[in-house]
């Protein structure tokens, strides 16, 4: 399969030539590159999973680029094709690509336009590279060039104060489960001596002895596996408590959040997951403590988003809500659904996304939905497909959302009811905030300045073509899901090879049931409208209606976040912060470099007493030379 | 004992012959060939044809007043000249200048020093030329000759190292230093058949170790006046002028010796045995010779003057690289067994 | 036999006295040019001694082109006669002459335990070039990358661009 | 050895080296300082190659072969060297040009 090759190699090579004509000025260049590079990317990829999935019975197939190492320390760079990498692979080429073409009209004004589509290219790249490897080294450094690039990314203005804080952020934060991450690696390379995916998981699948023995902390070496690549998970797909990134991450332009902190990077945590289930499949404890996480997660992010005022934020907390249902699913075992929910979340949350970058650009920079209102009628292709996109996330039949997220909840009703409920209302506020940000933004009066009322214009047709392409993504990729009521399963049959069934359980409820689920979805979502309806359809004003229904107190507390920041700042950073100071101050400053500064005074003053030897006349040199031989001959002649 | 004298004798005759009659007759043939080609007259008044001519030249130079510039180094200043001569004069004795042959049981080679390593010892004998321009230059306190000097210097160092090379690839062909080797390897066929790109080389170069036009730079009279000789004139110059025209003859030679089989009327023929042969010998490597310094006098009046950076440009970025090519493809070809 | 021992003794006297008209002389061109003589000189004595090879390549490479080399330098630095003669800081001269004193006498010490076998070979080409290129065939590899590297450094040392 | 012994070229050899060593330690001309350094080598060649020929040996020719080839590297790069000093300082007197100092 070189064609994998090609397809992680063409983005890289955009980076390389954006890179280097970024020096220039030429945005035809840069455009023609980078859409030449991810769109043949895509369309190799296109190709190769079409040929890969139509097989009468696909096996796995691996491409060893080459051995990095050999033995003792074997690695290779090695590159694996199966169902699940294939569904990343359609999803981050795909979304990449038309998100490459939306940038090229939201960015068409910065200067920074080839570097930015360097870094994008690179991440496109990284990305690949890090859904392809076929052991956990590739994926790590996929894992790590994918923060890099967010990093970049998100301080992608640099010359602004907020942007550079906010990557470092990221960066610092994501660090946290890296740590985890490595970690991981040294106790897989330890115990299998390989990182070979299918290989330590065959390893832990035929050792029973493995399975049962206590390793470490009272947990089997599965587990420990498990609960380390589920922290590497938490700081990536920004879970609890490491979520804290990524609404700062939305400082970066509008398509980078729509492309790496929607639509891909954050998922690879989903994906890290899946592709070692059985791992969480053998430790109960840690799918336990995965959907607790997770239902918090969601449920928290849910909150917050409905006090928020930035168009971005409310969208950032939507996806950190999004990606605490696909642990949730994960959680419960339900890794197929998982992959389904991050497929189709990967469509309506970048054409969210999208969406509102095309506001914000119509807006002239604006962020805020307070002073937007009565968009309607200015950008109508923008309305109706972000009308799409919040139906689609609300959980509307029959758009993809509804699909998955009702199998989210279905499975999560047969784990636990307490916890359904929570992702049912979950849900409901879901409907809630996206409806209050979209009847804020789109209805009712407008309330920007007058200059900016002068410059409403609907975005250029490269900025509509994508719109209208994940709009209709969101609306009908729910049907290769489960369909209620049938037993037609297209995903799951694709990924049936991938998952690990250890047990049956049991998938199917009656049609009552199932009736009532659904219903329950619908009428929680159909709730979170009306009540979006209700209390904003008079403007921001709305605020204070829901303040006044939730006490002041709880309003504060979802409107400050939690004040989960400010937490983490009077935990962990002042207190290291002062420790630091000290280090510098005394140990640094005081004993290493006096130290230090003290033998440079003794050699300093020793070689004053030299010194004067040195006249740098050369004839001086050479005579000394003349002497040192005669000292040498008649040391030797004796 | 009996050998050195022998060299002796033979140095003695090649010397007598190259001072007696090459000289005078170059500097007939040069300026009537010069008349010819510009359809002029030339001197005919002294002797029939002007035949005369060298010998009144002489007597002019001979009588002339010496002049010596006040401000001259004076050891420099005359050593110059003398220092012209001397290695134009030691240089020929390395090259053969007709066959061997034996006479009264003895075996005589005509080359006055056969050495192994000859061909060496001819482009070191050659190379000591610089010093007569250098010395020429910085001894006349003169602006015109300093700057000649050093034109002369630098263009003999740059067209030495290609003639170098040209020769180098005859030798590798041969496997010897040898030169009577070199005329004994040409008997199938002749080298400049074999490398002509060689011989195209050697010929440049030739003609630029000897300061002919067209690279007479160190003396155009145009712009350096006459160049590092502009301080000389009576028997000095006369030294000066003689070593140039030794210096022809023995390139000449050398030209012979190397690419048109030396003595052999063509490729394998061998001269018969004794005295006769090696006459009949001598007479034809001197025919060849005499072609090669026609060409030079041809040469001289047909062509323009190069300019001075088109000199360095042809050294070093053609004739360099050629010769180098040139030796490589003969490496090659020999180690073949091609060649 | 007379002869080469005139020989000899004529070129060992010429080799010596320009020796010293080259370090005593103020001029460097005639020291240069003198040089030239004494170089010349020994490579008379090298072919005494059966060493044709080396003598001329002593006056090719010495004599036709490194000497010339100097002479081009000096003449483009348009360098002057030393004002004032060598030995003038008589310090220097004394700690210079006592040094080079006990080092000749060190090695004249030296000399003497030297165990001399005489025997009489003839040196030719072939044995030459056979030592030279195949048991030195590396060292002669590794000396024209010198060359090689020196060209290269003489002609950016040479070129550089003076800035300021 | 022929005519005379080895210690004649020794001796030789040593004349020069010593004349090329006080030239190297007085003198101040960078130029003449080099050219004594020349000097030094080729007595040394003088010897090398004497007292192979004396032995019967090669070796000392070879090395003197060698020796040739890295005189003219020096060569090349210490005139190279004072072009660029000169270009720098408008001197090569030795006694002005103490930038080996700190």
């Amino acid at each position: 399969m070189t064609s994998l090759i090609a397809i992680v190699l063409l983005p890289f090579l955009g980076a390389v030539v954006n890179g280097i004509l970024s020096f220039s000025n030429s945005k035809r260049a840069v455009t023609f590159t980078a859409l030449a590079t991810t769109g043949g990317s895509l369309v190799i990829a296109l190709y190769t999973i079409w040929r890969y999935l139509t097989e009468l019975s696909p096996q796995p197939i691996e491409y060893v680029l080459y051995k990095w190492l050999e033995k003792p320390l074997e690695i290779q760079i090695s590159f694996l094709l199966d169902p699940l990498s294939a569904i990343m692979l359609f999803v981050v080429t795909f979304v990449g690509f038309f998100i490459h073409l939306y940038s090229t009209g939201y960015m068409s004004d910065d200067e920074g336009y080839g570097r930015y589509f360097a870094y994008l290219n690179l991440f496109m790249g990284m990305m690949l590279l890090l859904i392809l490897g076929s052991n956990l080294l590739v994926t790590f450094i996929g894992w790590e060039g994918v923060g890099l690039c967010s990093y970049l990314l998100i301080g992608f203005y640099y010359k602004q104060d907020e942007p550079p804080r906010a990557s470092m952020k990221a960066f610092v934060v994501n660090r946290i489960g890296d740590f985890a991450f490595l970690i991981a690696i040294f106790i897989s390379f330890a115990h299998f001596a390989t990182l070979e995916y299918r290989e330590i998981l065959n390893a832990i699948a035929t050792n029973q002895q493995l399975q049962d023995t206590v390793y470490i902390f009272g947990l089997t070496l599965p587990a420990l596996l498990a609960l380390l690549l589920f922290i590497a998970a938490t700081g990536k797909s920004a879970q609890l408590p490491l979520y804290v990134w990524l609404p700062d991450a939305m400082a970066g332009p509008t398509p980078v959040s729509a492309l790496i902190h929607a639509a891909t990077m954050v998922t690879a945590g989903v994906y890290l997951l899946t592709r070692t289930n059985l791992l969480f499949q053998l430790s109960p404890n840690i799918l336990k403590l995965v959907t607790l996480i997770s239902v918090a997660t969601a449920f928290m992010a849910a909150s917050i988003a409905i006090a928020q005022r930035d168009i971005k934020k409310v969208l950032a907390y939507s996806t950190v809500s999004q990606l605490g249902y696909m642990f949730l699913a994960a959680g419960v075992g339900a890794f197929v659904v998982s992959i389904f929910h991050l497929f189709t979340h990967a469509f309506f949350k970048a054409l969210l996304f999208l969406g509102s970058g095309s506001v914000i650009h119509a807006m002239e920079g604006e962020q805020d939905i307070y002073k937007m209102g009565g968009l309607k009628q200015h950008l109508p292709h923008t309305y109706i497909t972000f009308l799409i996109g919040t139906l689609a996330i609300a959980g509307f039949p029959p758009l993809a959302g509804f699909f998955s997220k009702d199998a989210i909840l279905a499975y999560t009703y047969d784990h636990s009811k307490a916890i359904y409920f929570i992702g049912l209302i979950t849900a409901g506020l879901t409907s809630f905030y996206m409806f209050r940000m979209f009847i804020l933004t789109f209805h009712g009066e407008f309330r920007g300045t007058e200059e900016q009322r002068k410059h409403l214009h609907e975005s250029p047709p490269s900025m509509t073509l994508p719109l209208w392409i994940l709009a209709i993504g969101s609306a009908f990729v729910g049907f290769i899901g489960k369909i209620p009521f049938t037993h037609y399963d297209l995903f799951g049959k694709i990924l049936s090879p991938v998952i690990v069934k250890l047990e049956e359980k049991a998938v199917h409820h009656d049609v009552l049931h199932e009736v009532l689920l659904i219903t329950l979805s619908v009428v929680a979502a159909l709730l979170g409208l009306v009540a979006a309806k209700v209390l904003y359809s008079q403007g921001p004003t709305g605020d204070e209606r829901l303040k006044s229904i939730i006490t002041a107190p709880l309003y504060t507390l979802l409107k400050g976040k939690y004040f989960v920041d400010e937490l983490y700042t009077f935990v962990i950073v002042t207190p290291l912060r002062t420790t630091a100071n000290i280090l510098w101050r005394f140990v640094d400053q005081l004993i290493i470099d006096g130290t230090l500064h003290l033998a440079a005074g003794i050699v300093q003053l020793i070689s004053a007493l030299g010194s004067f030897t040195t006249t740098g006349n050369l004839r001086n040199y050479m005579l000394y030379f003349v002497i040192g031989i005669i000292l040498l001959i008649a040391y030797t002649v004796g | 004992m009996n050998e050195i004298l022998e060299a002796l004798v033979k140095y003695a005759a090649i010397l007598a012959f190259m001072l007696g009659v090459v000289a005078p007759v170059m500097v007939w043939v040069e300026r009537r060939g010069m008349a010819l080609i510009q359809d002029r007259r030339g001197p005919n008044r002294v002797g029939p044809f002007g035949l005369l001519q060298p010998l009144a030249d002489a007597f002019k130079f001979i009588f002339k007043e010496e002049i010596i510039p006040a401000q001259a180094d004076k050891v420099l200043y005359l050593a110059a000249p003398a220092l012209a001569l001397v290695p134009a004069l030691t240089t020929f004795t390395v090259v053969p200048f007709g066959p061997t042959f034996n006479y009264a049981g003895k075996e005589i080679k005509l080359v006055v020093i056969d050495s192994d390593i000859g061909a060496l010892m001819f482009l070191a004998l050659a190379g000591l030329g610089v010093y007569s321009l250098i010395c020429a230059g910085y001894g006349s306190y003169n602006k015109y000759s300093l700057l000649g000097s050093l034109r002369a210097s630098a263009q003999l160092i740059s067209y030495e190292l290609s003639m170098g090379f040209a020769i180098l690839a005859i030798l590798v062909s041969t496997a010897s230093f040898n030169l009577l080797d070199v005329i004994d390897y040409q008997n199938s066929m002749w080298n400049i058949v074999y490398q002509p790109l060689g011989f195209l080389v050697f010929l440049v170069t030739a003609f630029a170790e000897t300061n002919r036009v067209p690279f007479d730079l160190p003396e155009s009279e145009s712009e350096l006046v006459a160049g590092f000789n502009t301080e000389y004139g009576a028997m000095k110059f006369a030294l000066f002028f003689m070593g140039e025209y030794v210096n022809m003859t023995t390139l000449s030679l050398l030209l012979a010796v190397l690419y048109l089989g030396g003595w052999q009327l063509y490729p394998g023929w061998t001269p018969p045995e004794g005295i006769v042969g090696a006459i009949i010998g001598v007479l034809i490597t001197l025919a060849k010779v005499i072609f090669m310094m026609w060409l030079f006098v041809w040469v001289r009046f047909t062509l323009p003057r190069f300019r001075y950076d088109q000199l360095m440009k042809l050294g070093w970025k053609v004739l360099l690289p050629l010769s180098i090519t040139n030796l490589v493809i003969v490496t090659i070809l020999v180690n073949k067994g091609i060649l | 036999m007379m002869l080469e021992t005139v020989i000899f003794y004529l070129f060992a006297s010429l080799a010596v006295i320009f020796a010293l008209v080259v370090i005593l002389h103020p001029d460097p061109v005639k020291a240069t040019l003198s040089m030239v003589i004494t170089l010349f000189s020994l490579a008379v004595i090298y072919l005494t001694i059966k060493a044709p090879l080396i003598a001329a390549l002593q006056i090719l490479l010495y004599t036709g082109a490194i000497l010339v080399l100097f002479l081009f330098v000096i003449m483009l630095l348009n360098i002057q006669r030393e004002i004032s003669l060598p030995f003038s800081k008589p310090v220097q001269l004394w700690g210079s002459i006592v040094s080079v004193g006990f080092l000749i006498g060190i090695i004249t010490n030296f000399a003497i335990k030297i165990k001399i076998e005489e025997s009489v070979k003839n040196y030719s080409l072939v044995l030459i070039a056979e030592s030279l290129f195949k048991e030195n065939a590396l060292s002669f590899i590794a000396t024209g990358f010198l060359l090689l590297a020196a060209v290269v450094g003489a002609t950016i040392i040479a070129t550089k661009v003076k800035r300021g | 050895m022929s005519v005379v012994g080895f210690s004649h070229y020794f001796f030789l050899g040593l004349i020069l080296f010593s004349i090329g060593a006080l030239g190297a330690l007085t003198r101040r001309n960078g130029i003449t300082i080099f050219l004594s350094i020349e000097l030094m080598l080729n007595s040394v060649n003088l010897i090398l190659v004497s007292y192979a020929s004396t032995n019967g040996n090669l070796a000392g020719q070879i090395l003197v072969f060698f020796m040739f080839a890295i005189a003219a590297a020096e060569a090349a790069v210490g005139l190279a060297f004072f072009i660029a000093i000169y270009k720098h300082r408008r001197t090569i007197n030795i006694d002005r040009l103490t930038f080996l100092r700190w």
